[in-house]
Parts: C-alpha cells; structure tokens; sequence
C-alpha cells in the first residue's frame, strides 16, 4: 500500500485540519471531538443541517458544509460511523434554536450513532429530526435486509435541505424536503477495483483482471453480481436500467442526471459515461434537465462509479438550482 | 461463591485482551462480509476501556465498572457495534444495580439485560446472522444453568460455550441485519464477525470467573 | 487494464461529447475537429483565450472553459498535442476582433503545433498571441533541455488570463498578465503509480512497491529521483522546499497555495498534504492569501500530487478572485 | 536511371507499411524514455496518408504526393513529430518543384530541405539525441554519394545507411531536446524514438528505390 499520508490513525485529523486551513473564510474546525462546521457559526433562527458518517467519501460530507447546504460534518474514522460524542458537540455548534435535522445514510451504524446522538442532543434541549438516505437500488430494500444503503443520492438530499433550510422553512419542512429528494433519488454504482483503507493496508476485496463488480457500495460493500468487463455503455445500461425502473420514471419527466466518480477513476471516463446515461435518457423520453459530474462521493481510491437520478418537480429543480458555497459545490456566489 | 468487582476487572481486562489478539481474526470474518473493520473497533474501544479501568474508584462496584465499558464503548466504538454492545453492557449494568456481590440470578439477570439491549437497539432475531446469535443462546444456557443451581463461575462457563456454538451457528445462514445483509447468499459459508466477538467476550467472562483471584475474591 | 470505456480510439470523441451534454448551457462542443468554446459564442470586442494539449489532464483544459476563464479548448488525443487545424478552428469560433490568446504548456509538441497554428490564423487575419507556461520545477530550465514543463501552474495562468481577459484587456495587456503568472508560478509533484493510457493498455512506468517518483510530469514522465516512500509531510517538504527555493519567496510574502492531486489519490490524502504545506510556508513566513486543493491537473488515474505556489500580487489577487464559471472552477456567479 | 512518381507511391506505401509494423517497437521505445506514444502517432498520420495516396491525381508528381504526406502529417500526427516530420516533408517537397524525374542532385536537394526543416521547427544539433541524429548523417552520405556520381538508388542507401547507423549512436547521448531531455542521465542507453523512425523512413525511400518497378519505370 502506498499513500500520501503519515500515520494511518492520524489521516483524519490530518485531513480536517488541512480542510481548514484551505477553506478558512467558509469553514471552522473542532478537534477532540472532531468536527466541522460553517465559519460564520450558528444563524439564529434557521434550522441547522448536520451530517456524518466515516470518512473516505471525500469531498462527502465536510465539503458540502458551507451556506445554502450543511451546517456542521461530524467525520468518523475511516469508513467507520463517528460516535455519538462529536455529532452532539456538533449540533450543539450549529444550533440556531430554530431545530437541527439529521441527514444519516442508512447503515446500522450511521443510524445507531446518530440515534444516540438525537437522544443526548434532545436531552440537552436541542430539537431533533432525523432522516436516513437510502438511494442504493443495488440492495434490495426488505424485511431480510438492513435496508437499501444510502450513497451517492446523499448529495441531492444534502444540497435541497440546505437550501430549504437557507430559505427558512421549519425543522418539520426542511426533513419533509429532505424525505422527498431521497424518495425521488436512486443510484446504482459499479467497481473496477478497491480502495485501501489506510489502517488495513490492503484492498477492500479483489476483482480479476477482467471481471467488474456491479451495485458496489462505497465501503466495498460488494454488490449484485460481478460481470466481465464490458464497454462502459453497456455498463451504463445496466446500471442506469436498474436505477429507472426501481424510480418508475416516464416519459416527460424531468431529472437531475449524477454521474459520480468513486475516487480513482479518470475524470474523462465520467464523461464518456455521462454521454451514455444522457442517451439513454433521451431514448426513453426522459428530459435531463439538471447534471452533477464528478467525484463527489467517493470510496477512498475506488476505480469506479455510480449513476444517480432524482426525479425533480419545480421545488426540487429550485432547490437544486439555488446558491451553495461549500468546498465542493459552489454556484450563485 | 459470588462474583465480585475483581472479577469485573478481570473480566474487562481479558476482553481488552483478547480484542487486541483477535484484532486481525475479526478485520478479516468482516472483510468477508462486512466492511473489514470490526476487529479494528473493538480494539479502540477497549484500548480505551483498559485506559479508563485504572482510573475507576477503588471502590467501584461491578455495575459501575460495567457502565464506564458501556459509555466508552459508545463514545470510542462507533460503527454499528459501538452502540450495539455499548447498549448491552449499558442494560446490564443497570439491571446489576449498586450490588458488590453477584450470584448466578445477578449474572442471568446481566446477560439478559445486555441482550435484549442489543434487541432493542438492533432489533435482530435468532438467524439473521448476527451478535444475537451468540447472545441468545447465551442467556438461555446461563437460565438453564442457574436452574439448575450452578455457581456464578459455571453459569458463565455454560453462556460462554452456548456462544461459541451460536457464533458457529452462523456460517451457513443468510444475513438480515447489518452490512452482511447486502449479501444475500453470498454470505453463506462466513461467520458472523459480531458473534464471534460476542463469544469471544463471554469466553472471557467465564475465564476471570475460573481463575483463583476472582474466585477467591468472591468467597473472601 | 480495466477502464470505463467503450473503443480506446472513442475515448477524446465520447468525453467531449459528454462533457457537451453535461454543461449544455455552459460549453458547445464541435466535432471534426474537435474543440470546446463556450456556449455563448464569442465575445465581440474581448479578447479571446484558447488553451488546450492532449487529453487525459481532466478537467484541464475543457473544464476551465467559460466565462471569466477560457474561450476555447482544444484536446488531443490522449497525452498528443492536437494537430494545428482543430486549434484553427477553434481560434476562428472564439476571435472577438481583438485578437486570441494561446496559452500553451511547455512541450516540444504542444508548442510546435500551436506555433504552425498561430501561423495559419494570422494567415486568416486573426492575430494571435502565444504565452507558454513552464512552472515544473523538477526539470532544469536550461539550454541542455527542452525547457521546464507546464503542468499544474496552467490553471492559475489560464484563470488569471481569463478575468483579464473578461475585464477588457487589451491582447498585449492579457499576454502579460499571463506571462506574469507564470513567471510567479512553481509546481512540483509526485507520482506513487502510474496512469493507463487507453491505447496502450499498460501503466506508463512501474515503481515499487515503496518507492516514489519526486518530480514527475503529468504524463508520467520521469522526475528527479526515486526515493523510497517516507510520510506525506516529508514528501511535501521535499516538493514545496524545491518550489519555494526556486521561485525565491521571502518572508511577508503572499501566495496562491495549490495542491492538485493526479486524479487517482483520495481528496482525504490532498488534505493531509495541504496541511503540512500550510504548516511549512507559516514556518517560513510566508502568507496563504489564496488555495486551491483538488484534482485539476491530472494524469488520467495515477496516484500522486502536485504542490503549486503562485507569489501573488494584487493585481493577481484580484484577478484569481473575479467571478468564474467553467465546470472545474466557479465563483461569484 | 532516374524515380519518378511511382518511386515516390511506393516510398509513400512502403513507409505507411513499417510503420505499422514498427508500432510497438517505436512506442515501447517512446516508453522508455517519453510518453509511449510516438508508435501510435505515426500509425495515425502514415494510415492517413495511405487512405489519401489512392486519392491523388494519376499525374501527380513527386513533389506534390510528398506534400500530401506533409499537409495529412501535420494535420493527423499532433506530438512534436507530427509539426517536425510534417515539416521535413513540406520542405522536402518544395524543393523539387513540379520535377517528375528525380536525380541524383534531386535527392540530395530534398533530402538536405527535409532535414534543413526540422531544425528551422525544432532547433536541434547532431548529438542532442533526436530526429537530427539520424538526418544529418543521411544528408552528408547521400551528397558524398551523389558526389561520387552514385545514382539516386544508391544514393538512397547511403542515406538510410547512415540514418541507421545515426539512429544507432542516439543510444549513449543525452538528450537535450523533446522529452527525453527531461530525463538528464537517465535516457543514456536508449535509442531516441524519432531517430529511429526516421531512419525506417529512409530505409523505405532505399527500399522502394531498389524494387524493379520503381527502377525501371525511371527507365521507361
Ligand atoms: N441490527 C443488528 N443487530 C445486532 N447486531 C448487529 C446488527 N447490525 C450489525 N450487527 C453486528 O455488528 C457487527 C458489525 O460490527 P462493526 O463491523 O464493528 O460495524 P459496521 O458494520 O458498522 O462496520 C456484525 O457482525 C453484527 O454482528
Ligand atoms: N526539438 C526537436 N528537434 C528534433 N526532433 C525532436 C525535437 N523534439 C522531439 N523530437 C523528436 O520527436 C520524437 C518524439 O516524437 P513523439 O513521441 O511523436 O512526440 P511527443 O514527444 O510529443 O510525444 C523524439 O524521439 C525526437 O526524435
Ligand atoms: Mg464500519
Ligand atoms: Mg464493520
Ligand atoms: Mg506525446
Ligand atoms: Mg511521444
């Protein structure tokens, strides 16, 4: 394993310590507990967005905090759920006495911590709302499993609520908002190969040469199948497939089209994928009306990607389109 | 012959044992069918566990030294079995009371109590491939045991082995809960990394149980 | 090999075309020859900015095009200057009647081909002035080489140009601005692997396991030396010392400061190096005014980075500073 | 005995022929000591070349089929050698004029313009481990040669077989020029890629000027 790091235990600390120095007119850091939150500090009278989760998805979550999307980031360690401690002093930091929601991706861990977190928080006086992201069409959402994970869809739901939040609607209306873009928002990801996670020194699992994983989780998580190599159209077609039918869309509805990078893999590739999924789309009569490309959520190293639609109506297309300036996404300011 | 604080201590200071020698066994059965990090949370948890031990009252009773693991747990852990098993040791250690002296009811009302504190949070059943799994059976055998009249020592030997088997138990089922779930078949064949943990931790309970120190502790 | 690609000869074509659909309100793409402008056509009485080079250093150079930035890019095939002809092309689509920039990295290639370029537009009546950009210090600028390279120095030259250019500049007054950027601007970088070039189907190089390439360029040209890997912070010392010793930064100096990953390094590992380079410029006295951390410049997927320092001015502040809107890069609108 | 068109179609298939079986040679080559790509930049521009050869005018004379080559090479090949090799042939080319029968003076002029070109592009001198190192040499051969009052065939020989042996001498040089340049001590021991398909480019204007077709229709 090579990497651009020191100690294995320190790349977070490291990590949000160097987020704060390159970003400090948007961003203030907390160590011991470890968190990250908006420079200009609380607004009073606003609902206030915290999310978390473990790290290795960067730029997910510390780089969508900033005006217009979250309040604080509480970074676990690698890939691992932070504990209940740090999303405490976060919301604490953030409050605005106007209620602190919650936006957890669905895994045990995430929605155990963050569910300890709202008790203690709630115990401190600060009001609560909690929503669990569950974009992942990879998993199938049943009785027999935990549930459909969240993934890269976290983004949308982070970027509506935070602007439903920077408008002023209530603690009720921004989790409502929030609820509405995760249920209108499916993803399905792919793998050519792993991340090393820096304390296990090894990757994640293995692919063979010729083989790709598809309806990868971020963590490695394996997915549905693993299918030799095809040309990335063919690749698009499955996941993309796999994504409209879970959403049910028609023709004439109108979409936000995500390509995401999973950390390794070249910028054109994306690209190159984008063109498919946009053709795609348009075969079956399906308007793309907004886009995101890039690595947004990512799995450390992970050579890969995944394919995000949320279908908009005119609030979410509002939503969508209204100001953010975080580290990572940034337009009207 | 009761159980006492020396034997918490025992107890917490063999699980930290055993969690740092298992460490690698456990990032491996998760890197199986999970996110390969389970062996490296328990660890920084009950590193820092051990870290606080030496710090606790001379007095401190096996409830209050059950509740510094739950709390630390929950606040070192993280993932899904830092509150899982922060939760367990959390409901038992209330379910102890202020009592200094454990008898055989004291340790079943314990593993009852950790149990259906990991159900309650985890909602899992027996079969869905989880810590359940070694829990379950665990507090059945240590009911058992206790009904038949064993002493505190011999009813954790019986939930330590009860977990071993129900660890066991879950290689060839399918996960419900947790990552391993995502799966589907594919997790047949590995076993579940929180059960065996959960084993592992009772195994270690009933060891500081067998030894003289504790022991002799609970008869001095 | 394993990428997301269809024909590896597909590959410049498809992401273009990608790149078009993505940023529909943003980019207008053409084909045959290929080349990017913006999607508002050229600007009448403004000074025109065309940069471009072989592909596989997304988002450069497509990616900066827009307002506030590039006017035109013009990609090659993977890691091969584009002939002369698209370049033409896309010089005749931009030209505002005041005349077109090149901004053009150092490489015999890049510079030869814009040359007989520049040469065939001014036989168009377009005039045409040519800056090349060199910032890598890990190669000796002298009459024994080709001269240093440009590698991630571009971005700053090419945004700095671009609000010159946008605030009405004259063509000599825009060249300036830019060789002034370059001559202010230092880069070094590492590689930890390679890239795949698609139609080579193998890494550009190998190095072992615990070895590092000090200096490397962006297409996986060999650097100054390989070293075995030490932590993140010494390799930084290694790279910002050379940069700052070579561009002769005093104390009470401010600068731009720059670290770019090579597309296959996680944004985490960029973080812990911005953190030490942060850390190196205070012990030095120098100021951070400005950052910039991410994948800019890359090398389709190898792992590695690159630190950049721009000595600022104010001038140069409030150039770096003014709005833009290009894929890569936007603020202010 | 004198080469004309024909000579000059069959140079023109000949090289697009090497090339494409050299590919992998000259981009490992290219590995070695720049990007890797120069294989696959010349395959691009010579299959160009060949596609529009079976296009030109049946009456087309030397100097206009070798400005094609020069016009699709720098409009197909990109890199530096496509605007240098582009430029070899533009040069080449202008100083034949309309000539459809090539002597020996002939060649030598084109030869002598072709690499006068490079440098004007590329500004490099014998021994900075480029193109030039295999130019130079075949330039001074071929006038020796012609000198001597050898006939364009052998005059062409002599050129390709100084071309092959100057391409040969790159190996222990330092470059100071293109890529390799970057490289300082480290490029000792590798053969410059452009000196080595210039020299297969010469070898296969010998090649088709030897070959009974291109002889005796200089003849005919
Ligand atoms: N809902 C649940 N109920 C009981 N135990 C669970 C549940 N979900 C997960 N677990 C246990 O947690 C273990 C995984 O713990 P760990 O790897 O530390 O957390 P994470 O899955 O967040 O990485 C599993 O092996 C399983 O035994
Ligand atoms: N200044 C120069 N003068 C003459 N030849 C040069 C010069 N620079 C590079 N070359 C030649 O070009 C060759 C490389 O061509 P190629 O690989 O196609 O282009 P690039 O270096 O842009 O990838 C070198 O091997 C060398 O012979
Ligand atoms: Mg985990
Ligand atoms: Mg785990
Ligand atoms: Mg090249
Ligand atoms: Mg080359």
């Amino acid at each position: 394993m090579k990497k651009l790091i020191n100690d294995p235990k320190d790349v977070v600390e490291e990590a949000v310590a160097g987020m704060g120095l390159a970003h400090p007119g948007l961003l203030r850091v907390s160590h011991d507990p470890t968190f990250v939150t908006r420079a200009s500090g609380p607004v009073s009278g606003k609902v206030a967005i915290v999310s978390g989760g473990g790290s290795g998805h960067e730029p997910l979550h510390a780089g969508f905090v900033g005006p217009g999307m979250l309040s604080a980031a509480v970074p676990g360690p690698v890939f691992t759920s932070p504990t209940p401690d740090p999303v405490v002093a976060a919301t604490q930091a953030v409050d605005g006495r106007a209620g602190v929601l919650y936006i957890v991706k669905n895994y045990t861990g995430d929605v155990l911590n963050f569910e300890t977190a709202a008790d203690l928080a709630e115990a401190e006086g600060v009001t609560v709302a909690t929503v669990v992201v569950d974009d992942d069409v990879a998993v199938k959402d049943s009785t027999y499993t935990a549930g459909r994970r969240g993934v890269a869809g976290t983004v949308v739901v982070e970027k509506v609520a935070g602007a439903a939040a920077e408008r002023g609607d209530g603690l009720e209306q921004v989790a409502e908002i929030a609820r509405r873009a995760n249920a209108a928002t499916r993803t399905m990801g792919v793998a050519l190969t792993a991340g090393v996670v820096p304390h296990a020194g090894e990757p994640s699992f293995t692919l063979a040469d010729d083989e790709v994983e598809i309806g990868i989780g971020i963590h490695g998580e394996p997915g549905r199948e693993r299918v030799p190599l095809e040309p990335v159209d063919r690749i698009v077609d499955r996941l993309l497939g796999a994504v409209l039918d879970d959403l049910g869309t028609a023709s004439g509805d109108r979409v936000l089209l995500f390509v995401n990078g999973m950390g390794g893999t070249p910028l054109v590739e994306l690209y190159v994928a984008f063109r498919r999924a946009a053709e795609l789309l348009a075969e079956r009569g399906v308007e793309v009306a907004r886009t995101l490309v890039g690595d947004y959520v990512t799995s450390l190293e992970m050579q890969g990607m995944s394919i995000t639609v949320t279908r908009l109506d005119d609030e979410l297309t509002e939503l969508w389109d209204a100001p953010v300036e975080t580290a990572a996404l940034r337009w009207g300011r | 012959m009761t159980l006492d604080a020396t034997w918490t201590r025992a107890f917490i200071e063999r699980t930290a044992d055993v969690v740092r020698e298992q460490r690698a066994a456990l990032v491996e059965l998760d890197r199986e069918i999970g996110d390969g990090d389970h062996g490296e949370n328990l660890e920084r948890g009950f590193s820092a566990v051990r870290a606080k031990l030496g710090q606790q009252p001379e007095d401190a009773t096996p409830g209050q030294l059950l509740k510094m693991v739950a709390t630390t747990l929950i606040s070192t852990v993280g993932g899904a079995s830092g509150p899982l098993l922060g939760t367990a040791y959390l409901k038992g250690a209330a379910a102890l009371g202020d009592a200094t002296e454990l008898d055989s009811a004291a340790v079943v009302a314990f593993l009852t109590a950790a149990r259906d504190g990991v159900v309650l949070r985890g909602k899992a059943e027996v079969g869905d491939k989880t810590m359940i799994d070694a829990w379950t059976p665990a507090v059945e055998a240590a009911g058992l045991a206790a009904g038949d009249g064993a002493e505190p020592a011999a009813v954790l030997r019986a939930a330590a082995d009860a977990a071993a088997e129900g660890a066991a138990s879950t290689e060839p089922l399918v996960a419900r809960k947790g990552r391993a779930s995502y799966l589907g078949e594919r997790a047949v064949g590995h076993r579940d990394p929180g059960a065996q943990s959960s084993s592992l931790i009772l195994a270690a309970a009933a060891e500081a149980a067998a030894t003289p120190a504790a022991a002799t502790t609970g008869e001095a």
